[in-house]
């Protein structure tokens, strides 16, 4: 699983690649809650590139969103692959998760 | 002649492991079903094995987990086995489909707890049972029109 | 985190099962391999297993063969395990390269004998050892370039 | 594996397709001989659609060669794809195995 990092005006864009699986969750999930801790607590997810996710990975996308919360911001996930999709759909997720198509309108929702 | 294939598959309990049995698994539906298919039957064969690890075996490694592949012409039966504590029992039945949490209430986003009803939302039938030191959970998928093998 | 993964796969001793082993092989080396060097190391084992099948056990159903798969960062080992009869000792190193037939000689034309030099040809080292009732043909494979675990 | 049979001029064409291994190899093999042996012994083998050979099939296509050769006549192969071609020439094969990439030239061949 590979992580990248950037920032636009005060919001923390992470890219995910890869699977995100049991195996790789609590390291994932380390990183995200350090950036929400660092950061503003507003933190857009792109999926597109995560080949496949479990129930552990669900669960660190959970993590995440409880703590941008919790600090007064939110998470926005973008970019929902088929894979990424049928599971957060399958487990009704998809009702609460912000879920967005491109990048710019995940920015202003977030702003 | 229709007659059944089986396939046993075996890890150690390292969640490493998990990658590989998902593509030998992979590799095999392929005979049989379409890429969608498969995702679904995927997905709950890895939940099955994390929950061995995680809940059988308590996240240690070096333990027995293994999947085996019955491949009939009609159907797949797919067994998880480890040698680690049983689930209770009734904590299959006890599993209930997905609520959605509320938005505003960050208590009711549980972080864990899908697994089961992923199984079972993904399976036709899901069984488990516990004896003489091996549980097994037994899961079933039929097999209709399609690719055949 | 360099750790060697390692997945067994068993089947009963039948010809139809050595598709399944097959199809769960290609599976596990998509994650290392090309497509090119899949289909090699796919032709090695399914000529390794079908020799478990006829030989070890004289083409009797019923019986244990396994194929056990170590995934390393640098490397690739397979072994392909029965418990029935053994190769005769220096039987694999008497291997020699492939002999084209003469055309106008029909009993050049040999309909069998070219198992082992297949899986030589297609793996860089092979090993084979009897011992404890178990036989084991070992092959490994220097992982390269390209696709990386 | 799924065996068509057809013939054209006294020429037996049979195409085979799916995996031509150790499970098929003898009623393959059954199957071949009979054509040869009811025929004129002139037989073109395609195999586009196989998908998959091993020994075994390798063997199935030198009975066919050596019984259609005892009867006077030849075994052209049709259509090798990168599986059945790198198995026939890693056993130096193809350097006996009169060898085709259109049904013309391996029926003038056998004519
Ligand atoms: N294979 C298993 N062995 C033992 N206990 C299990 C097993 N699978 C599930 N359980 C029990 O059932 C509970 C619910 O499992 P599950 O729905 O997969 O969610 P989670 O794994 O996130 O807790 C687990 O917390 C555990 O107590
Ligand atoms: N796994 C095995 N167990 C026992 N004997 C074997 C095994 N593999 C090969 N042999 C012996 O080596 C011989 C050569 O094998 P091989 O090169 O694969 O050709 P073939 O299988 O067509 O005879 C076999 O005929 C058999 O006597």
């Amino acid at each position: 699983m590979v992580l990248t990092h950037r920032t636009i005006e005060g919001i923390d864009i992470v890219a995910l690649a890869g699977r995100l699986v049991m195996a790789d969750a609590p390291q994932i999930r380390q990183s995200l809650l350090t950036t929400v801790e660092q950061g503003n607590g507003k933190l857009i997810l792109d999926l597109a590139q995560v080949s496949f996710m479990d129930s552990s990975g669900l669960s660190v996308l959970v993590s995440a969103f409880k703590a941008a919360r919790a600090k007064g911001g939110d998470v926005a996930l973008l970019h929902l692959n088929s894979t990424v999709r049928s599971l957060i759909e399958l487990t009704r997720l998809q009702q609460v998760f912000p879920i967005f198509d491109d990048e710019a309108t995940a920015l202003a929702r977030l702003r | 002649m229709v007659i059944t294939r089986t396939l046993g598959l075996d890890i150690e309990s390292r969640p490493e492991c998990v990658e590989l049995l998902s593509r030998a698994l992979c590799g095999v539906c392929q005979l049989v079903l379409s890429a969608a298919e498969i995702a679904k039957l995927n997905l709950a064969i890895v939940e099955a094995v994390n929950n061995a690890i995680e809940h059988a075996y308590h996240g240690e490694s070096g333990h027995w987990v293994r999947l085996e592949i019955d491949l009939a012409p009609d159907r797949l039966d797919l067994r998880v086995r480890d040698r680690g504590q049983p689930m209770p029992p009734d904590r299959l039945d006890a599993v209930t489909a997905f609520v959605p949490p509320d938005p505003d209430d960050l208590n009711t986003w549980s972080l864990r707890g899908r697994g089961l009803a992923i199984i079972k939302a993904c399976m036709d039938t899901v069984e488990y049972e516990a004896r003489d030191g091996v549980n097994t959970l037994a899961m079933s998928r039929v097999l209709t029109t399609g690719k055949s093998a």
